[in-house]
């Protein structure tokens, strides 16, 4: 009756890819992090779709944590990033390269 | 085989250890005045325990005793197990005796109290490794006596100490892998053999091990070859050795050139030749040429070194190059003179580096432009010099002669022309001892000898069991001979049954017609004097079942 | 994809087709909106516009949640998500006013685009040929709960949470203090005696962004 | 017979003593007590001599054993004492002569500051001679070998400070541990073909012609024991060390260079006679070293200017004359010679000691001269010993070089040849030194002015100057008038002049009287030495020649250095510097070898060896260097670095899994 899951799953893993792609792509420090929150809705979509298709509710409940956690990551992330970019004038994360080798 | 009521073995072993404890534990107020007479208690406690053991030693037996054994590591097959034999005997011995030397004879500034834990530390760590008959306590105690060898380079050496120290460690630890895999593949290699369960008992694994493939058996002593090479060092492995002596402290370097040579010298006899016997034979000529190589290649660095404690250094080369010679004749008069030679080398050495240290402490410097005359100031000081000189050279009626004898007719009976070349060092050695000594105490004083005092009285004590030594075994050797080819001989048969003509070399001897007539009592012709079977000689071995019936066998 | 499509429209408009094909509308819809919200994040220039089609994207996430009877994380993935998530990103954009636009063409490193096109292509295609392998794991599979059985999807979610994983819930909530905390921390103004010199540099760098 | 051990233990004592309490003892008191040791010794051989003689020739061989030294396997050693007609014979003149050269020494040492350390070193050279000559197996004899070996690096570099001394005594010690290469070769060869080093198990068999040994076995250990004995007894080509050994005092040469030791390698060959009988190409080679030594030494003793060094060179001529006696098959006769050499060599060395005493050390025989008004015991001395070197008849020497001469022509003419020129060569050398010391002007008087000038040799003033003159409180007079020496001194001069003058009498080859031959008779019996007869009518022909050429000798001598003092030409400076042998050996040694050395221990220890151990530490830190760079710091090329990774981690599980 409602869309077979293997659709969900390829959504999810081309959201997964854009995701990947992206944040090796992009430059901007902001940008790259929504990107990993791309990447962390592919992985709620497929939690979501394996909880319907094995008819169990621990995949929800998972979802439920990893949006916590991505909410915690994203919080921290961004205060870092403030305080980073408060005391350097950068404008992409390729100039904070003070770690060189 | 005998187990007297007290853990005689587990003592030796812990004693020194406690000392370290104690003798750090000294509260710093008093760590000036207490600390020696701490230290000197434990060491001559050390002493006297080693001393009974030696007394209680029964003569002419081949076997091990006053064996212990408690299992440690059950499912590995590990298990505590002490014991001495003839060969180990004077080892543990000569290193009781040489501690206590090393640690009260020469004088160290710096905190007295780290420095005695550490050298307290080494000697455990040596003690475990003689006495040790698990492979697995043997590699623990053989790794251990780096980290205090490091340590007094590092802390009380010369000028370039910490390159030496350092170089010292990381030379000898990355040897001591090689002994690492070489122990596991042998243990893993035996068990199916030893009816399944795994064991590090030396004792059970040297009847199981003859019954290995022959290449395993080989590759398994290159490993261990190699671990010892660099310790002992045989040549093209010394480099380490000459930086950490001449950096070393002089106790330092008595400890390191009396007893860490052996150490690896002793491996390769207890694990090399016990264990892996047929590797051992198939090997034997190219040690034969590596030691014979090392003896004339470090003849000819030492002539040529510039400063008197470096000379003395690069000359235990030729000396324990001559152990290694020895060993790997594998004729009973050649390891014996080969065990003999590690115990007068670690006499002979050991007083050599504690007078070298004293000619530093009183002129400052040990290079050769700089010294002489030294003999107008300090006459008893150069007496003593000669004396252990003329050891060291090998001057019969002392005990260098009597090593170096055994070992070169040993060799000369199996391997004809690596004696030859291994004679040649009694020319050598003389013409580099002399002219150092010459350098240093003859010729005319020099100005700055005005203020020179003699040796002192407590630095005379102090080197006197050394010369006591030097000059009894040179006379009467006869006890020690005694204690040690028994042993010798048991090793020597357990290595023919596996290999059974291990010591015909390469080169045959020519074979000399002797048409005796029966009633002359001639007894060896050419053949006979060849074949190792103990000859005539006393020990238990020949046919006799391996007399080493021990607790140790439990797996 | 389009044959099952055409079997759909053609076979018959009963309420359990209806409902199937409802299915289908909400599931192209949010697959539409996901797709080009990230294709839109990971193109557009401006930081600010990316994170609106992220928004478009969470939103499509949602649709594709209630799609699966997930009704309750689709409500909190829009809360939480789109509604307090991206409002930090935009705030922390303007205030570090990094708004410019990137210049997606520069790149410092050689090889780095080239060769994160074809990692995600790579990627993309192992999930799928892995998602053809089913004998993943072993072992009984531990049920914590069913999905579809009476009373709504919040109750059971709820019930879950509170008996099987009490445990990662007590823990998520000590990650949000801790989180909070951690924010506070290091976005504190680098004020006071001790580290004056930090203090300065910030100061007059703070005005060369802003002039 | 237990006297045999107090042969041994008296010197042994005395040595002990003088080591340990030897600073406290008085100046004298050490001298005294070393020469007691020395008599006492002398004295018990003479005891078991005489037991010994009471025996019926063929068991006057007595084995006693000490205790045992070596017992590993199917080797046994120990230490044992054989007393037999050789090794009696040779203790009692090594005994004999040693205890009246410590009581010469007595006077000579007086004032030296290590006084007793010297007797220390003579008793234990006496000691260690003796273990060499009276033990009963090679190896024990190799430890009395190589004991003096040691005693005279001791006794050559008694006056240390003085760096020519402290080489000489190097000098000696390392040429004679290359001779001990050689014992040591022929030990081990031994063991491996007897089984062990005793007399009884090596020689007795041999001797007894129950046993023989192949001819290459034989020739193989003989040559290196005359390895051994070549370099003890300064033969070519290992005699160098001989002459730098003048440098110790005048009565260690004395001892040691004229009397005992190198008479030692002569005492090996003897004792291994059964052995070289298996071999006659090593006969042939002891026969022609001794030969080609005993010209060479005489050649270079022509032209010396020293008086100890001329009577160094002349020991080692001697000593090659008793090696040819040897090598040609006559051990009696070789070691009548030595004994015979060792009474007048050790006078003459003696009497040279009183010459140099008197003169306040001074050795240039160019600068002394007319010495016979001055010194009424030791011209007459020094003439008798040199009549008896020079071999004109009725002295030792005559009878002595007569038979070695008899044997080596029975062996070949050549080698006669070369003995018969060395004898003229002996007679004129020596007549030249007693001309320049005793007669001509007295040149020492320009000598006492140029006290101080080092003589023309390079010997720096020595410090026994010092303390001779210093000791010496009667020098101060006048230029310094040359006096007679102490009585200590003199007593033994007049005993060897007795020994000189009539010891020939100890085997004159008539009337009977050849005692030593027939004392050594059991010692060679025919399976050792083949017995040879010269008809008396060749000998009498070869005595009358040797007479006519040392008289010849003589005159030129004393003819030719009658009024110049230097001749130039008869001194020829390749015979000056001992035919460039020893510069050209130091010159290759110390030039090419040192550097070869050098380069060697820098270039491949320092070098190669170290250089590959450091190489390993440096390389470590060159590649951390290296992959350094690959922290670019870039946020985005770890990320990058972590998608790869996962990337290449799915596909092998992909690959694992689907298959």
């Amino acid at each position: 009756m409602s869309v077979p899951s293997a659709w969900y799953l390829v959504l999810a893993a081309i959201l997964f890819g854009m995701g990947a792609t992206g944040l090796l792509v992009r430059r901007n420090v902001l940008v790259m992090f929504m990107c990993i929150e791309l990447m962390l809705n592919a992985v709620n979509l497929t939690f979501v779709t394996f909880a319907r298709l094995l008819n169990d509710i621990g995949g929800q409940v998972d979802v439920l944590f990893v949006l916590v956690v991505a909410a915690a990551e994203v919080v921290v992330g961004l205060a870092i990033i403030v305080a980073l970019f408060r005391r350097r004038a950068a404008a992409t994360a390729d100039d904070i390269h003070i770690l060189k080798g | 085989m005998t187990t007297t009521g007290i853990p005689l073995l587990n003592i030796i072993v812990f004693l020194p250890l406690a000392g370290a404890i104690v003798s750090m534990l000294v509260p710093a107020s008093a760590a000036k005045v207490w600390t020696r007479p701490i230290g000197m208690a434990f060491a001559l406690g050390e002493l006297a325990f080693v001393a009974y053991m030696v007394a209680d030693f029964p003569r002419g037996k081949a076997g091990f005793e006053f064996v212990s054994s408690h299992s440690w590591i059950g499912q590995f097959g590990i298990s505590w197990s002490l014991g001495v034999d003839g060969i180990s005997l004077f080892l543990v011995a000569m290193t009781a005796l040489l501690f206590p030397v090393a640690m009260f004879g020469p004088s160290w500034k710096g905190n007295p109290r780290s420095f005695l834990a550490w050298m307290f530390l080494l000697e455990a760590a040596c003690m475990g490794t003689f006495l040790s008959l698990d492979l697995f306590v043997f590699f623990i105690m053989f790794e251990v006596t780096l980290v205090p060898g490091y340590f007094i380079v590092a802390g009380w050496g010369g000028n370039r100490r910490n390159y030496a120290a350092m170089k010292f460690f990381l030379y000898t630890f990355a040897g001591s892998a090689f002994l690492f895999v070489a122990i596991i593949a042998l243990v893993v290699l035996d068990a199916p053999h030893n009816g399944g369960h795994q064991t590090f008992s030396l004792i059970t694994l040297a009847k199981v091990s003859s019954s290995l493939p022959h290449a395993d058996q080989v590759l398994i002593f290159c490993g261990f070859a190699v671990a010892f090479a660099v310790k002992i060092p045989l040549v093209p492995f010394h480099s380490w050795l000459p930086d950490t002596y001449t950096q070393a402290p002089t106790a330092g370097s008595m400890v390191l050139a009396g007893i860490l040579f052996k150490l690896g010298a002793y491996g390769l006899l207890r694990l090399g030749l016990y264990l892996v016997p047929r590797g051992a034979a198939d090997m034997g000529p190219v040690l034969l040429t590596l030691a014979a190589a090392g003896i004339v290649y470090g003849s000819i660095v030492t002539i040529m070194q510039k400063d008197l404690k470096r000379l003395v250094a690069y000359a235990s080369i030729v000396d324990v190059a001559f152990i290694v010679l020895g060993f790997f004749a594998f004729s009973s008069q050649g390891v014996t003179g080969g065990v003999f030679e590690m115990v007068n080398h670690g006499l002979t050495t050991g007083a050599i580096f504690f007078l070298v240290g004293i000619v530093a402490e009183k002129k400052g410097t040990l290079r050769f432009s700089e010294l002489g005359g030294l003999a107008k100031a300090t006459p008893v000081l150069a007496a003593i010099f000669l004396t252990v000189v003329m050891s060291a050279i090998g001057l019969p009626g002392l005990n260098g002669f009597v090593g170096e004898f055994l070992v070169l007719v040993g060799t000369f009976i199996t391997h004809r022309w690596w004696a030859v070349v291994g004679t040649t060092a009694v020319v050598t050695g003389a013409i580099y001892m002399l002219w150092a000594y010459q350098k240093v105490f003859h010729g005319p004083s020099l100005g700055s000898d005005a203020k020179v005092t003699d040796i002192s009285w407590r630095q005379i004590a102090a080197v006197a069991p050394l010369l006591v030594g030097i000059v009894f075994l040179g006379v009467y050797p006869k006890p020690f001979l005694d204690r040690v080819t028994p042993s010798v001989n048991y090793l020597l048969a357990h290595v023919e049954q596996a290999a059974p003509n291990a010591h015909v070399p390469a080169v045959t001897t020519r074979h000399v017609t002797f048409n005796v007539p029966a009633n002359q009592n001639v007894l060896s012709t050419a053949t006979k004097s060849s074949k190792v079977a103990g000859g005539s000689g006393s020990g238990a071995a020949g046919t006799a079942k391996p007399a080493a019936t021990s607790k140790g066998g439990v797996g | 994809m389009l044959a099952s499509l055409q079997s759909v429209l053609l076979a018959d408009t009963s309420a359990q087709a209806l409902a199937h094909a409802s299915a289908w509308a909400v599931f192209l819809v949010g697959a539409a909106m996901i797709l080009t919200g990230a294709a839109g994040v990971i193109l557009l220039r401006n930081p600010v516009h990316c994170a609106l089609m992220l928004v478009v994207t969470l939103f499509g996430v949602a649709l594709e949640f209630i799609d699966q009877s997930a009704d309750f994380l689709a409500a909190v993935q829009i809360i939480v998500y789109a509604g307090a998530v991206v409002i930090l990103f935009l705030f922390v954009i303007m205030f570090l006013g990094v708004d410019r636009k990137e210049a997606i063409a520069a790149e410092p490193t050689k090889l780095q685009k080239p060769l994160a096109l074809l990692m995600g292509l790579v990627v993309l295609v192992e999930i799928l040929a892995l998602s053809r392998v089913d004998h993943w794991v072993g072992g009984t599979p531990a049920l914590s709960g069913a999905l579809n059985g009476p009373g709504d999807n919040v109750q059971k979610v709820g019930q879950a949470v509170y008996t099987g994983y009490l445990l990662p819930f007590e823990m998520t909530a000590a990650l949000l203090v801790i989180a909070v905390v951690a924010t506070v921390v290091l976005s504190k103004r680098a004020g006071g005696a001790g580290n004056d010199e930090a203090g300065a540099v910030v100061a007059e760098e703070s005005s060369e962004v802003t002039s | 017979m237990n006297a045999a051990y107090l042969i041994v233990a008296l010197p042994f004592a005395g040595a002990l003593v003088l080591l340990f309490a030897g600073r406290r003892i008085l100046d004298p008191v050490s001298g005294w007590f070393a020469t007691a040791m020395a008599a006492g010794s002398f004295v018990c051989t003479v005891i078991v001599w005489s037991t010994l003689l009471g025996r019926p020739s063929t068991s006057r061989s007595v084995d006693k054993t000490i205790f045992t030294w070596m017992p590993v396997g199917s080797l046994h050693v120990s230490f044992g004492l054989q007393l037999d007609p050789l090794s009696i014979l040779w203790s009692l003149f090594v005994t004999g002569v040693g205890s009246l050269i410590t009581l010469y020494s007595i006077g000579y040492m007086r004032g030296d500051p290590s006084f007793s350390r010297f007797f220390f070193y003579l008793n234990a050279f006496i000691f260690s001679m003796l273990i060499l000559v009276l033990a009963d197996n090679f190896l024990f004899s190799f430890l009395g070998w190589e004991g003096v070996g040691f005693c005279s690096y001791g006794l050559v570099g008694f006056w240390f400070e003085r760096n020519s001394a402290a080489v000489a005594a190097k000098k000696a010690f390392v040429t004679n541990r290359v001779g001990d290469f050689g014992f040591m070769i022929a030990l081990f060869l031994m063991f491996q073909h007897f089984g062990s080093f005793n007399y009884s198990v090596v020689l007795a068999p041999l001797a007894s012609g129950h046993a023989t040994l192949a001819n290459s076995t034989a020739t193989f250990i003989s040559i290196m024991l005359v390895l051994g004995a070549v370099a003890k007894s300064a033969q070519i080509p290992l005699y160098m060390w001989l002459p730098d050994a003048m440098e110790g005092p005048t009565p260690v040469s004395a001892l040691i260079h004229a009397a005992t030791m190198v008479t030692a390698g002569v005492y090996l060959v003897a004792r291994a006679a059964p052995i070289l009988h298996f071999s006659p190409d090593a006969q042939w080679i002891v026969a022609s070293i001794g030969a080609g030594t005993c010209f060479l030494a005489a050649t270079i003793a022509c032209v010396q200017d020293d008086i100890k060094r001329v009577l160094a060179y002349s020991t080692v001529s001697q000593i090659g004359y008793m090696f040819l006696a040897e090598g040609s098959g006559d051990y009696q006769a070789g070691i009548y010679h030595t004994v015979m050499h060792a009474f007048f060599k050790a006078l003459l060395f003696l009497s040279a000691g009183s010459i140099i005493h008197a003169l306040h050390d001074e050795q240039n025989m160019k600068r002394m001269g007319n010495l016979r008004k001055y010194l009424p015991i030791t011209f007459p001395a020094f003439m008798v010993g040199f009549l008896a070197l020079a071999a004109i008849p009725p002295f030792d020497g005559f009878w002595s070089k007569d038979e070695v001469l008899a044997a080596a022509w029975h062996k070949s003419p050549v080698l006669w040849a070369f003995g018969i020129a060395t004898a003229f060569l002996t007679a004129y050398y020596m007549s030249r030194q007693v001309r320049l010391v005793f007669w001509g002007k007295s040149r020492w008087n320009s000598a006492a002015a140029a006290h101080g000038a080092a003589g023309d040799t390079g010997i720096p003033l020595s410090p026994a100057a010092a303390h001779g003159s210093a000791a010496h409180g009667s020098a101060a007079h006048g230029g310094g008038e040359p006096h007679e020496a102490p009585r200590t001194m003199t007593i033994p001069l007049v005993i060897l002049t007795v020994a000189s003058a009539f010891g020939w009498l100890l085997n004159a080859n008539f009337a009977g009287l050849d005692f030593i031959n027939k004392w050594l008779a059991p010692i060679f019996p025919a399976t050792v030495a083949t017995p040879f007869t010269v008809s008396t009518g060749t000998k009498w022909i070869l005595g009358v020649i040797a007479t006519l050429v040392a008289f010849g000798g003589l005159f030129a001598g004393m003819g030719l250095w009658r009024r110049a003092v230097d001749r130039p030409e008869l001194e020829p400076a390749f015979l000056a510097h001992a035919w460039y042998i020893d510069e050209g050996i130091s010159a290759t040694v110390s030039g090419p070898l040192a550097r070869m050395a050098t380069r060697f221990s820098f270039v491949v220890d320092a070098g190669w060896v170290d250089g590959l151990v450091n190489g390993v530490g440096r390389s470590a830190a060159g590649a951390g260097r290296q992959l350094r760079r690959l922290q670019t710091g870039y946020v985005r090329n770890y990320a990058l670095a972590i998608g790869v990774g996962t990337a290449a981690v799915l596909l092998y599980v992909s690959m694992r899994a689907g298959s």
